[in-house]
């Protein structure tokens, strides 16, 4: 190719302390061109991405933006050279309307709306507080907002990670829309399946450096994975035998029962059995009562009707705390949910041990030692950035999450979406431990977006769709087609296509 | 005369012994006089700008005449003449206010700083440093104190102020004040304090500073000090609270149709010190460890007021 | 929190006094030291509730009119009680002022500064009514508070005896208990503690009753150094202990601070008082001085522990 | 219009308390009429300026501890150059007097954007500051206001075609209250710097994403703070006719207003009116306790007491209206 890139970066670095973020990254971005920017968490992408567009200096680099050196010094400054972000978190004012955020950013507002529909959100009532938007939808409005003022370059942070499948396909054919009409795109996402439908090249990240640049060709994958972690992980099956096996000797109850569980409008009716030993899969596509579900489950949100039993006892929770009594513990998708943001990872991860009252006396500080440091090793944090937890980056603050659980020992997880956003080997390194607990005997109730996934943890797949359960899926049937269909509530013979996502299991390009 | 009239007070300190014995000697006053059917009373902390506000409330409320104390002595003329205006008499106590149709019967502060800082340079012997502890910067209390105490420095050349500061009119500032003031070893030969004074004695004590003559106030803690601490010189000035039951007699007379003479009536304060016998009786006499160390032992103005002690202690106006 | 940065806070004290001791040559005697930790102990402990309430995202203005009730109560009732039994009636404000504050922040979710200011509103209306059916009592400081808090054993206060443990309680409260985990933890992200099981309310009223309690504490041993009890006895030190509080490092927005920084910082006031009033000027400038030289303590400290 | 309601339920609710109060007031006193209605309105304007002046920051994410030393200061200072001067000096002094304001409310913002200390911190030591700077411009209660300026609140305004009787209920300091906050307020409101002071207050990272200059917007919203705060010092000097070195009790009495009035401490949400109401609520209870002849002593306990329960009310409405 001839053409000069549109945006050149190079020997960016850029220090926290004793922390490196970056030390020398570069990134050169063609015209029209889909590029992806590659690398385990933690490894710098969104620095690059904040220090490109203004939103952080760096310590030191050359960013030439058309071929000018320029000087990036805000997102103001950043948008006025044609670059716009959407970043790894919302940037919508949570208290002003979406019209006044438009506002805001100079944003006008019919494309905005076209966008939005485009985007595959029909409904959007602009008069909403932002803070009343789902995370999702926010995403969505975050980046319609950004395609909205056509910009040159267009950055995508993780921008799929909190997606459903059918948001995030729309998202893709918008990405791919936008190369063809000459724009380029530098998109960030740990899914491979997402790289290879739609990228042209990629930039690996490995510990702030860049260690490669690679053209996306079928078969690509086993080499960007090597590039990103410097050594080759193989990706199997985590799943061995499941519940089948372990479950042969069925207890005399199931360890969680819900019947006919109604939230609100949202959750219709719901009916299943979670047992001992066994990873049960939750999938639907965005807004389907899931929240609601983990909510109740919980005891975030008290339901509206039906019943809840825990080890064959009817409980009703008006508190968290009832439910993790009973050692069912939640651990959100939105991970500002439940971090403590300016405290260490140790207190992160051991704050339910002080949480009951009968707790709250002098703690058992070499016990809590031991306890958390098994934790971070079971789950690989990266804690060179440990004091506060804000200073993690975003698939290690998601671990943190997950650890104080492990950390406690609970006996039922609901996970909401662990692996938003976090890195090929944790994914498997969470697969495994999922897999793990199971055969310890605990239950995990598993919502996911990315389908592929319940093959390789769950036992199988319970698909809600209008605040229902519509179907469940023994794994060996549940791939992505079928997962799809189901959550779109066709019945499971249908053979229909759903989007590109549905297909790209069938194509050898497929991360597998 | 039956219970016929209604009076309103209005006043801007709260929470300070001088004040409340004020307000403790209207509501005796009003009670004892007969004549007071009701009283209104807005007491609370607040500034000029707040006093309008309660004036014109109190002349909402459609009272008979208003006692007040006021927070600066101009700020309020333009609620005081449409007082006047609306047929209500207005008695000012305490300090004077600009409004010409206002009776005025107040202390006279100048009058009280010079007198104690005079005796005070005399004790001194004319010569040697003195502490200057005033009371809140920017009051207009303290600044008419602040003119008698300047004249009088005026009549003693040798006399040098080495210590000037504003308590605040609060003890634990007083207080700190001085110890630092102590620590700095700097020498001095008297002390002038603007009624905080017992905490002033305290520190010296406490601190095992030779004790210098101190002027304050006629406050029960600082009288009691004078009769029973050791090798004490000092003397106490009278600022008698209960100059509101004087404001409550004098309204009273004009609203039965006995107008004074004058618009002003200054009660002049008095100085009684531990030095000479005769300044002792009036001390010893004065004593009342039952009352509140910060409330004035001078509870009664002859003349002025008719109450009775239990019933300034009592507290209670009419129809309480 | 236990990595607070310290030293920058001890050295900008030690600037202070060498500050003073070369204004005022002299000044800088076993005495003067002695008389500054005593001054300093009342509002280390009344900045004490600031922090803990700071830690949890609130504030605590009532502590004034907590401390001033206790101390004026306690006083009067001494007249013909004795004195343990005074100090006991003289808590009972103190406790049901802490328990109204945490039960109108922990369940109602009243703002703090609200709840607190609306408290203290209610309590100083009491104390007032409750004054005037003391009058004719007297007051009577008992002669151990005035021990306590003036007197000095071998040149050292005797307020230490008291203060100690209870710095030291604080201290460790924070930083090795599940209460103090929780305070940092609730003002730090109340969903997230939430669903970690922690019951908020019950945090918060143990927080605001502590406080309360700790001010009322501090009551009684304020009207044992000032020896005067007046209707607004503690009322000017609520602003300088939150004002020492956040010098000493602990976020208002909470979840982040600690007690040992707020001592220091209680410190600096008091030699900045000292500092300023030995100084002759007008009053006007000594105000200005004491505003910008706040202001230049705290910049300095956020600069130098920033860059760690 | 279901929808207005709604979103302004808060600000509804405080009109129709404040209806009530009239009709209690009414019943406590049947004599209550346009003139007493007048000097409410001169009592509400100081702490109306304070209220806006807090506010604006409040809403903006900060606090002004400073808004009464603010007051006192530029009170003290038009007094002091009023003072001896003719009535035509006074025309100068006055926006000479509001600059300064809105220039030390610069100084504030500047001083919390350069230093990075947190706002609370900045505008204490600038109380401190302010007093000091008033102490030094009088020490003592003094100076005087020109005639026309104290007349600005003296009295109604004479709508020529309105019959007296309705004219009569519409005193010049109400007109002034009004014109003052709305010349500055609504086009505020309505302008791209007005949102940005709503956005760096709820979320200033989220703001500075978006492109808002955020230390700038904090800047001004403090130096329209300083604006506030010197017209509240002015209607000080108006209706005393003096300026007064100590300030009131405006500090405490204009977080609760901004409190009551719906504005959220820690920014993002709220507006002007609803603490505008909340002091006409306050100041006329005030009265209403002064027409009762309430003991004084108790009349704390009430102001705190309807403080308390009435933000407990909204907090406990807010929560039903959540979780149904
Ligand atoms: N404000 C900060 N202070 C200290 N360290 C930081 C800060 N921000 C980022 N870091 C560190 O810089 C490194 C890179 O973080 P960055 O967020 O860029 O990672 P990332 O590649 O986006 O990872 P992820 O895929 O998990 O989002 C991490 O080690 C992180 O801990
Ligand atoms: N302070 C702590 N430090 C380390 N681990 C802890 C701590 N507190 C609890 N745990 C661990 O968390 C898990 C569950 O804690 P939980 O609070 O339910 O225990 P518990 O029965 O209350 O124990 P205890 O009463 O001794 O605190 C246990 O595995 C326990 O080992
Ligand atoms: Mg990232
Ligand atoms: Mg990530």
């Amino acid at each position: 190719m001839t053409t000069n890139p549109i945006l050149d970066a190079t020997g960016v670095a850029k220090s926290y302390g004793a922390v490196a973020a970056l030390r020398n990254a570069s990134l050169s971005v063609l015209p029209g061109e889909v590029h992806a920017l590659m690398g385990a968490n933690g490894a710098g992408k969104s620095t690059l991405v904040k220090i490109l567009t203004g939103a952080i200096r760096a310590d030191k680099g050359d960013i030439r933006i058309r071929g000018q050196a320029r000087d990036v010094r805000s997102p103001a400054d950043a948008r006025r050279a044609g670059l716009v972000p959407v970043y790894q978190e919302p940037s919508l004012i949570p208290d002003l309307d979406i019209v006044s955020n438009l506002r805001l950013t100079g944003t006008p507002l019919e494309p905005f709306r076209a966008w939005v529909r485009e985007l595959g959100v029909p409904d959007l009532d602009v008069n909403d507080m932002a803070r009343d938007v789902p995370l999702a939808i926010l995403r969505v409005l975050d980046l319609a907002r950004a395609l909205a003022v056509e910009p040159d370059v267009i950055l995508l942070d993780e921008m799929t990670a909190a997606l459903p499948a059918n948001l995030a396909e729309r998202v893709i054919d918008v990405v791919r829309q936008q190369s063809k009409s000459g724009r380029s795109v530098i998109f960030i996402s740990h899914r491979f399946i997402e790289i290879s439908a739609m990228c042209d090249r990629a930039t690996v990240l490995r510990d702030g450096e860049t260690v490669g640049v690679v053209d996306i060709v079928p078969g690509i994958e086993e080499k960007i994975v090597e590039l990103m972690l410097g050594a080759r992980v193989e990706k199997t099956y985590t799943k061995s035998g499941g519940a089948s096996a372990a479950g042969t000797v069925e207890a005399t109850h199931p360890r969680l029962s819900v019947r006919n569980l109604r939230v609100g409008t949202k959750l219709q009716d719901v009916s299943f059995d979670l047992r001992d030993s066994e990873v049960a899969g939750v999938v639907a596509l965005e807004g389907q009562g899931q929240d609601e579900l983990f909510g109740a489950l919980s005891g975030a949100i008290r339901p509206s009707g039906g019943t809840i039993e825990v080890d064959g006892k009817a409980v009703q929770f008006s508190h968290p705390t009832d439910a993790i009594d009973l050692g069912i513990a939640y651990v959100p998708g939105d991970r500002t949910e439940v971090l403590l943001m300016q405290q260490s990872v140790r207190e992160n991860i051991a704050l339910p041990f002080s949480a009951r009252l009968r707790n709250w006396g002098p703690i058992n500080m070499g016990r809590e030692r031991t306890t958390v440091a098994r934790a971070i090793e079971r789950l690989q944090i990266d804690t060179r950035a440990q004091r506060e937890v804000q200073r993690l980056s975003g698939g290690n603050q998601q671990k943190v999450t997950i650890a104080r659980w492990i950390a406690a020992d609970a006996r039922t997880i609901l996970c909401f979406d662990p692996t938003r956003g976090i890195d090929v080997r944790t994914k498997q390194e969470i697969y495994r431990l999922l897999r793990e607990l199971a055969a310890q005997g605990k239950s995990v109730l598993y919502y996911t977006s990315e389908l592929e996934e319940v093959q390789r943890v769950c036992d199988r797949a319970i698909v809600i769709f209008g605040g229902r359960v519509v179907d469940v899926l023994p794994t060996d049937i549940a791939d992505e087609a079928a997962l799809t269909r189901a959550s779109y509530g066709l019945p499971r013979h249908a053979q229909e296509d759903i989007g590109i996502l549905a297909g790209a299991s069938n194509t050898p390009a497929g991360a597998r | 005369a039956g219970k016929t009239y209604t009076i309103g007070v209005s006043n801007t300190v709260q929470g300070n012994g001088w004040r409340e014995e004020m307000i403790c000697a209207i509501k005796a006053q009003a009670l004892a006089s007969g004549e007071v059917a009701k009283l209104n009373i807005a007491h609370r902390n607040t500034d000029a700008a707040g006093q309008l506000e309660d004036l014109r409330n109190l002349i909402s409320a459609k009272v008979d005449a208003i006692v007040v104390n006021p927070a600066d002595p101009a700020g309020i003329k333009a609620a005081l003449a449409e007082a006047t205006k609306a047929g209500i008499v207005v008695v000012a106590v305490d300090q004077a206010v600009t409004e010409p149709s206002a009776y005025i019967i107040s202390n006279n502060q100048e009058k009280y700083a010079y007198l104690g800082a005079k005796w005070l340079f005399q004790q001194m012997g004319g010569k040697g440093g003195v502490v200057y502890m005033r009371g809140a910067a920017g009051a207009s209390a303290d600044s008419d104190r602040d003119k008698g105490f300047k004249e009088a420095l005026k009549e003693f050349p040798d006399v040098k102020v080495v210590h000037e500061v504003f308590t605040g009119w609060q003890q634990d500032q007083a207080k700190q004040q001085i110890l630092d003031f102590i620590a700095t070893g700097t020498p001095f030969n008297g002390i002038w304090t603007s009624g905080i004074d017992n905490v002033i004695v305290d520190a010296l004590t406490e601190s095992q500073t030779a004790l210098v003559p101190i002027v304050g106030a006629d406050n029960a803690g600082f009288v009691g000090q004078l009769n029973k601490v050791e090798g004490l010189k000092g003397a106490a000035v009278t600022n008698p609270g209960s100059i509101g039951g004087a404001g409550v007699t004098l309204a009273l007379q004009i609203l039965d149709g006995k107008k004074p003479a004058q618009q002003t009536v200054l009660v002049e304060p008095s100085l009684w010190q531990n030095v000479t016998d005769a300044g002792k009786a009036q001390l010893k006499s004065a004593a009342d460890p039952s009352l509140s160390p910060e409330w004035p032992v001078s509870i009664s103005i002859p003349n002025w007021t008719t109450y009775t002690k239990d019933q300034i202690v009592a507290c209670k106006g009419p129809g309480e | 929190m236990s990595d607070q940065p310290l030293v920058p806070l001890v050295v900008l004290l030690i600037l202070l006094v060498v500050v003073l001791q070369i204004l005022r040559p002299g000044i800088v005697n076993e005495r003067w030291i002695a008389n500054t930790v005593k001054f300093a102990i009342p509002l280390a402990m009344l900045a004490g509730c600031q922090t803990m309430t700071m830690l949890t995202g609130g504030i605590d203005l009532s502590v004034g009119t907590v401390a001033t009730m206790a101390a004026f109560i306690m006083a009067t009732q001494a007249t013909h009680f004795d004195p343990t039994i005074a100090i006991l009636i003289a808590m009972m404000p103190a406790l049901l002022i802490g328990l109204a504050n945490g039960i109108g922040v922990g369940v109602f979710r009243v703002h703090p500064l609200i709840m607190t200011l609306g408290t203290s509103l209610i309590g100083i209306g009491c104390l007032q009514v409750y004054q005037r059916t003391v009058i004719a009592t007297g007051t009577k400081v008992p002669d151990f508070l005035a021990w306590l808090g003036t007197g000095l054993s071998y040149g050292i206060p005797n307020a230490l005896l008291l203060f100690i443990p209870v710095a030291a309680a604080i201290i460790f409260t924070l930083r090795r208990t599940g209460f103090g985990r929780l305070l940092y933890a609730v003002g730090d992200n109340e969903k997230a503690t939430r669903l970690s099981g922690v019951v908020y309310w019950q945090v918060i009223v143990a927080l605001y009753v502590i406080s309360s309690l700790l001010a009322g504490i501090m009551g009684l041993l304020y009207v044992g150094l000032i020896k005067a009890p007046s209707l607004s006895l503690v009322e000017p030190l609520v602003l300088p202990s939150v004002a020492a509080a956040v010098i000493g490092g602990t976020s208002i927005f909470g979840g982040r601070g600690g007690y040992t920084g707020t001592i220091i910082g209680a410190l600096i006031l008091t030699v900045l008082t000292t500092l300023l009033s030995v100084l002759q000027m007008p009053e006007g400038a000594r105000r200005i001085l004491f505003g910008a030289i706040v202001l230049l303590v705290t910049a300095a400290y956020l600069r130098i522990t920033e860059d760690r | 219009m279901i929808r207005f309601v709604r979103k302004n339920g808060w600000v509804t609710g405080l009109f129709v308390l404040l209806a009530l109060l009239f009709v209690i007031t009414k019943i406590i006193q049947p004599g209550y009429g346009a003139g007493d209605f007048g000097s409410l309105v001169r009592a509400v304007l100081p702490f109306a300026f304070a209220v806006a002046a807090q506010t604006i920051v409040v809403i903006a994410g900060g606090i002004d501890l400073s808004v009464a030393s603010m007051m006192a200061l530029t009170s003290v200072t038009a007094a002091y150059m009023m003072n001896g001067a003719s009535e035509e000096f006074a025309l100068l002094v006055v926006p000479m007097v509001l600059l300064m304001g809105a220039g030390l409310g610069a100084l504030n913002g500047i001083l919390i954007v350069v230093t990075r200390v947190p706002d609370i911190v900045v505008t204490l030591s600038m109380l401190f500051v302010l007093q000091g700077a008033a102490l030094l411009v009088l020490d003592s209660p003094g100076g005087a206001a020109a005639e026309w300026l104290k007349e600005l609140i003296v009295g109604t305004i004479q709508i020529p075609g309105i019959p007296d009787a309705i004219n009569a209920w519409l005193p010049k300091g109400l007109l002034l209250l009004l014109v003052c906050l709305g010349i500055v307020w609504i086009p505020l409101r309505r302008s791209w710097l007005g949102l940005s002071i709503y956005a760096i207050g709820s979320s200033p990272l989220a703001a500075f994403r978006s492109g808002v200059p955020v230390a700038r917007t904090k800047t001004i919203a403090y130096a329209f703070s300083g604006l506030f705060g010197a017209m509240g010092g002015l209607t000080l000097t108006m209706s005393t006719g003096i300026g007064a070195p100590i300030p009131g009790p405006y500090l405490l009495a204009s977080v609760a207003a901004v409190v009551l009035g719906g504005v959220v401490l820690g920014g993002g949400r709220g507006g002007l009116v609803g603490p505008i109401v909340a002091v006409f609520v306050l100041r006329l209870v005030r009265t209403d306790l002064t027409l009762l002849a309430i003991d004084p002593n108790v009349t704390a306990i009430v102001e705190g007491t309807i403080m308390v329960v009435v933000v407990m009310l909204g907090a406990y409405l807010a929560m039903r209206g959540r979780t149904s």
